[in-house]
């Protein structure tokens, strides 16, 4: 029966991903008070990105899932990708 | 085939009461297969409440100016109809009523995944539905804005309108666990065996319009919140008195209701599919086409919503990119009218109800569909758009299609769902009355759509009027059929001749077993065959 | 794939339930989603009010909130292997740990609602009606978004706490803990959206 | 074969037969089919089903064949468009004004219209606003169809080709009296046109700045100034007269002052003027101080 199936993470593999994070934070941070005109927002959104993927694959056992699940998480994004860059069709070209 | 009589642990879920007796046996029933008949009788009641309302409107464009109700009744009236029709019928119409109750024995299962949540859904599913009778009756007066919302109207007219989006934000919620139970009890509990690819159809389509309903309804969820907000606080993202856009509304409306639109359809797709082969006694032409298409027109399905909004102000690439994306879907649906007809080449066709219900239903479905194309083309979209021919296009496709699918599913699958028969001939009689009366009905709106006809208009110029007479005979005339037709279906479920396990020599799980199923659906394990529609 | 040998009310699946779980995270990706559409496309309008807006914001308040996140994210994961270490008193703690984490959040959040609110600045506010555009449209979605988050942080908590009851009460254990886990990913959730929060929200330079 | 009623008709209707024509032949075919293949077939000629492959080159065709028709649909459909949105240079400029169920047009000069009347064979370029909520510009006969939107302009622009009055529709649901949002074109020669321009007059300039506001937010197409009952209370004599309204569903008697007026337009439901419907008249918000002073001033003096 499927149960009790999920991965078991250590304690510092934990403890190494939340000091990746908090660095990304602080390097989030020190790049909004520089300027970079408009790559600030991209880089931004860029960092958003690469946490949310460290917290999906290791906080949330993403890494360690079933390659359907991951190609689910994966579609999602991209639909919801999809669906901003399309109504920007819209407001990019008023 | 197992027989009924030899088999003594065999109790019916009719008559299976579990903890709870009388009404609460039904009321707190985890079975997926009362869950299904719950939901179909208070979705039944909503259609009539909702059939009546259309008639009403109907007798009010008899005549131009006021024939039975004043201006503001009738605005409330249709959006009302619309409300209730689309949120409380159609949406839930199919996927909660047979898809509850044939999914999980399509996959050879007990139940589905998640039982209590199936029956929270139907709990929710009440309760919006009674907040949706509420807003009709508080204080403010019914909501007047039909059932699109459209901002700035909404965001200012003083009528009910939070109790009613409150409400759809409830049957929303609903419909997301309806999908969500679906889709996992179709990654789960699928018998041993069974893979894929060998799942019957009516699996496929639900599985495809559970990911819409789970994926595009949060986004109206959203939506409502922030059209509450807006009311009760003037937070002004739509309202442009206060700064906002009220495109950005419609933008955010159609993002789900355009998906919506395929989460009524898709399930009528899977229906037919079902019936086509077992009254041909042919296995479906083009297998993993029908499936595949399901999942196209799903996905496509999500990335057309604009062309709701071609003479919005959109800007004109937009105009263009999502008149090109709307002929594309319609390929798919193209691909399974084509395979559906070519299923009946060479077989050996039984003519009896469900079968001609879905028969009408594809010349139906064809005639709503292709009109869809002629308004999804932008420049033939400007001439119709919001008039009587939109209103004629999307009966047509919902309850021509939606709709006969509907009735076609009930007449296949009551003998199992009651384990009685039903009068063919009566059932016949309803058939021609319901599809000459719809024609009728719809029909002389596309007529006086293409010559300008707004739509949502109380009152009308003259000289639409002999169309308008037509069309609302027609009304009555379908209105009969109904009534012949339910008539015809309640006497069967309740006094009809005992219905054998398989009358009409279906391939599928539910065949196998028999009517009405028992509580746990299979006494043994289901042997899956490689192909679902194996007639040998 | 599933056998059919306990009757249905005994029935347990632990893969249907995370299965289940993570549609739900879905649903809930795509209703912020629609939020982050609406602010996307207002940014793009209003660039520079929106920047301006964002320094009545206090940065630091923004990253004590994110640390406090992220550091919470991290200790309800390890409550997770605590659990299936069948390390209870470990695991308890690690819960107590994100629970407070929580709690901080939302003191912190308070404290920042609360000051703009004594400036006269809160949904339907006379001053927010003096505002121009993009002005009220940012402070609108500041409120709007941060309260469902916040909003949803609660429900998290409710969840761990449950959780944390249970697990008092040996009904979650080492060979059981698909409620810890699917609250996990909850939480997880949560902070997922505000990574995303907080550099739209406050880091507009 | 296709009517001149504007230079828009070619387009749109050769689209439209040629969708339906195709739409038509698909409907009839497959009907056709079904109805044969249910005789032909019928289990009462005892034949048994023959239980046929998928054929790979067949389903491929008839993925391909929609797929091209389609697109040729598209690209009709887009070409019949395209000109709707490219204005003429040199076309007569009108602005279209919606406002709850009354089209209003502005041509050059400030000078105010109730009935659009246009030369023929120009082009009209029509510039479409509303002050409230959304309202659709529609000309069946002409094949245009545009929404006015409230703080977005948006625009329509066509060539009559022949004389004669035709419809305006308002097709976007505005509320109680959408369907009597009616309006005519009078397409007439240059002369004509010409005289009657003449016969225009300027409204605005001469009418007092409150009447401007007035006739501005649309006030008017429910207020009259003479006495008679439209939609709403007439103005006249209105400052110092008495009133029976509703506040919060219990009645009460006012005497019509600044403050009542005020109140009445920024927040309309709160005294509801009793014998007419709560919810009517939507709070017009966007009204500034000045403004509201204005009003006021003006209604005094309408005695
Ligand atoms: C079940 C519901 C349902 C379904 C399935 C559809 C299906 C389609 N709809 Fe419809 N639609 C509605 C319900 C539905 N619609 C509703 C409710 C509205 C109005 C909302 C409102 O404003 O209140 C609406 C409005 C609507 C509009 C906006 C009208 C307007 O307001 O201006 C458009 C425009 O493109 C459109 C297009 C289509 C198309 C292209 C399809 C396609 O998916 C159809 C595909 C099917 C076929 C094409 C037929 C089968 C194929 C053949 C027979 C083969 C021959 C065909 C080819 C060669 C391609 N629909
Ligand atoms: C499912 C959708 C549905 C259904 C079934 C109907 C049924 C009917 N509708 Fe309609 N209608 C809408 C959805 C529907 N409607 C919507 C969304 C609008 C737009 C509202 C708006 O503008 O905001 C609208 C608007 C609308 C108008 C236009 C109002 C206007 O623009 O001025 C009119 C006018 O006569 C009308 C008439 C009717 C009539 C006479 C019937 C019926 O009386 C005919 C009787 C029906 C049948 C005989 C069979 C149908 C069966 C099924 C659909 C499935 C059965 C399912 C179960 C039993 C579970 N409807
Ligand atoms: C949609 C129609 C409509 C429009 C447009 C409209 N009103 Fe009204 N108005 C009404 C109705 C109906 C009432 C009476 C019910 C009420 O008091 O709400 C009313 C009441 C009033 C009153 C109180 C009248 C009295 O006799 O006590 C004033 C003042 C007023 N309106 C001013 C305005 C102004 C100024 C505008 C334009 C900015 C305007 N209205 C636009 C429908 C309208
Ligand atoms: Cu104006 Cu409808
Ligand atoms: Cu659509």
């Amino acid at each position: 029966m499927a149960n009790n199936t999920t991965h078991t993470i250590e304690y510092q593999s934990l403890s190494k991903t939340l000091l990746i994070l908090l660095f990304l934070t602080f390097v989030t941070i020190t790049i909004a008070s520089v300027h970079l005109g408009a790559f600030t927002l991209a880089v931004a959104l860029l960092i958003a990105c690469v946490k949310s993927f460290i917290v999906l694959s290791n906080f949330m056992h993403l890494k360690y899932e079933s390659l359907l699940l991951r190609i689910l998480v994966g579609m999602v994004f991209v639909l919801f990708a999809l669906i901003v860059a399309i109504t920007f069709i819209d407001y990019a070209f008023r | 085939m197992s027989n009924v009589s030899a088999n003594s642990e065999y109790v019916s879920y009719l008559d299976h009461h579990g903890k709870y007796k009388g009404i609460m046996s039904w009321i707190m029933a985890t079975d997926h297969k009362r869950i299904a008949l719950l939901y179909m009788y208070s979705i039944m009641t909503f259609f009539i409440i909702g059939v009546v309302l259309g008639i009403m409107m109907k007798l009010e464009m008899l005549t131009p100016g006021e024939t039975i109700m004043k201006a503001k009744m009738y605005n409330s009236v249709f959006t009302l109809h619309g409300i209730l029709m689309i949120f409380m019928v159609v949406i839930p119409g199919l996927s909660a009523v047979f898809g509850n109750f044939f999914l999980p024995i399509h996959i050879g299962a007990k139940d589905v995944s998640f039982p209590k949540l199936n029956r929270f859904s139907w709990w929710i599913f009440v309760v919006g539905s009674i907040m949706a009778v509420l807003s009709q009756v508080l204080k403010d007066g019914p909501p007047d804005t039909g059932w699109t919302f459209y901002a700035p109207y909404s965001t200012t007219t003083s009528s009910n309108v939070i109790m009613a989006t409150a409400a759809a934000f409830v049957l929303g919620f609903s419909s997301i666990l309806t999908g969500l139970n679906f889709i996992v009890t179709i990654h789960q509990l699928r018998a041993p065996g069974m893979k894929f690819f060998n799942m019957p159809l009516f699996p496929w389509a639900l599985y495809a319009t559970a990911w819409i309903q789970l994926l595009a309804t949060p986004v109206i969820g959203i939506t409502l919140l922030m059209l509450i907000a807006e009311r009760a606080f003037h937070i002004g993202f739509f309202d442009p008195a206060l700064g906002g856009d009220p495109l950005l509304f419609q933008h955010l409306f159609w993002i789900y209701s355009h998906p919506a639109v395929y989460v009524m359809m898709l399930p009528a797709m899977g229906v037919i599919t079902e019936i086509i082969p077992t009254f041909c006694q042919r296995q479906i032409y083009g297998y993993k086409a029908v499936a595949v298409s399901s999942l196209a027109i799903a996905g496509v399905g999500f990335l057309v919503w604009g062309h709701h909004m071609y003479t919005s102000g959109m800007s004109d690439t937009a105009r263009w990119f999502f008149s090109l994306l709307t002929f594309i879907v319609a390929v798919p649906s193209a691909i399974k009218v084509f395979n559906w007809i070519t299923t009946m080449y060479k077989g050996s066709i039984d003519v009896k109800p469900p079968f001609l219900y879905a028969l009408a239903f594809i010349f139906l479905f064809i005639i709503g569909g292709t009109t869809g194309l002629l308004l999804g083309s932008v420049a033939t979209n400007v001439q119709v758009h919001d008039t009587a021919f939109v209103v004629a296009h999307f009966h047509y496709i919902i309850f021509g299609g939606m709709g006969f699918a509907f009735f076609a599913a009930i007449h296949y699958w009551l003998p199992k769902m009651y384990g009685r028969m039903y009068d063919f001939k009566m059932a016949n009689i309803g058939l021609v009355i319901n599809f000459i009366g719809f024609n009728l009905l719809y029909f002389p709106q596309f007529v006086i759509g293409i010559q300008g006809m707004p739509r949502r208009y109380f009152d009308y110029p003259a000289k639409f009027q002999p169309a308008q007479l037509v069309s609302s005979i027609g009304g009555f005339i379908l209105v009969t059929g109904l009534i012949i037709m339910i008539y015809t279906l309640v006497k069967g479920a309740r006094k009809g001749a005992p219905a054998p396990a398989n009358p009409w020599r279906g391939s599928t799980l539910e065949w196998q077993i028999p009517s009405p199923p028992s509580v746990e659906n299979f006494d043994e394990e289901p042997v899956i065959k490689e192909n679902p529609y194996d007639y040998k | 794939m599933s056998q059919h040998t306990a009757h249905i009310e005994e029935h347990r699946d632990d893969e249907a339930s995370k299965l289940g779980m993570w549609l739900f995270i879905f649903t809930e990706l795509l209703l912020f989603g629609g939020l982050f559409l609406v602010y996307s496309i207002f940014r793009m309008q209003y660039p520079v009010e929106f920047r301006e807006c964002s320094l009545e914001l206090s940065v630091t308040i923004g990253a004590i909130n994110t640390v406090v996140l992220l550091f919470s994210s991290m200790t309800v994961a390890m409550s997770m292997t605590a659990i299936q270490k069948n390390d209870m008193k470990k695991a308890l703690l690690y819960i107590g740990v994100t629970l407070f984490c929580a709690a901080i959040f939302l003191v912190n959040k308070y404290f920042e609602w609360s000051g703009k609110f004594h400036h006269g600045l809160y949904p339907g506010s006379e001053l927010m009606k003096l505002l121009d555009r993009g002005h009220h449209l940012y402070f609108s979605l500041y409120f709007f978004m941060t309260g469902l988050h916040a909003l949803h942080i609660i429900i998290g908590m409710t969840l761990l706490f449950v959780c944390f009851f249970k697990m008092k009460k040996q009904s979650i254990h080492s060979q059981d803990y698909v409620l810890l886990e699917n609250s996990a990913l909850y939480w997880h959730l949560v902070d997922l959206i505000w990574i995303f929060l907080f550099p739209l929200m406050y880091l507009i330079s | 074969m296709f009517s001149k009623a504007s230079n828009f008709v070619y387009g749109v209707d050769s689209a439209f037969l040629i969708i339906t024509g195709i739409s038509v032949f698909f409907l009839v075919v497959l009907t056709a089919l079904m109805i044969y293949f249910v005789i032909k077939y019928n289990r009462k000629n005892g034949k048994p089903a023959q239980q046929i492959k998928d054929n790979m080159a067949l389903e491929i065709t008839w993925i391909a064949i929609p797929m091209i028709i389609v697109l040729y649909m598209f690209y009709i459909g887009w070409k019949g468009f395209i000109p709707m949105r490219v204005v003429p240079e040199d076309a007569i400029e009108i602005t279209a004004e919606g406002s709850m169920w009354k089209f209003k047009f502005e041509y050059p000069g400030n000078k105010i219209a109730d009935t659009l009347v246009v030369p023929i064979d120009r082009s009209i370029l029509i510039n479409l606003k509303s002050v409230d909520v959304l309202h659709g510009f529609s000309v069946p006969a002409f094949r245009i169809k545009e929404d006015m939107v409230p703080n977005k302009p948006n625009y329509s622009w066509f060539t009559a080709g022949e004389l004669g009055d035709y419809d305006i529709y308002c097709t976007v649901y505005c509320g109680l009296n959408h369907s009597n949002m009616l309006g005519v074109i009078r397409v007439v020669t240059q002369q004509e046109y010409d005289k009657w321009l003449l016969t225009l007059h300027e409204k605005l300039k001469d009418s007092p700045q409150g009447m401007k506001i007035l006739e501005k937010n649309g006030c008017i197409a429910c207020h009259s100034l003479d006495g008679s009952k439209v939609v709403g209370p007439s103005f006249k004599g209105i400052y110092g007269s008495k009133r029976k309204v509703s506040t919060s569903g219990s009645e009460r008697e006012i005497t019509v002052d600044d403050a009542y007026i005020t109140k009445s337009i920024v927040d309309p439901g709160a005294d509801v003027v009793v014998g007419y419907p709560a919810g009517l008249m939507q709070p017009y918000k966007s009204l500034s101080e000045s403004d509201l002073k204005l009003i006021n001033e003006y209604l005094k003096g309408l005695k």
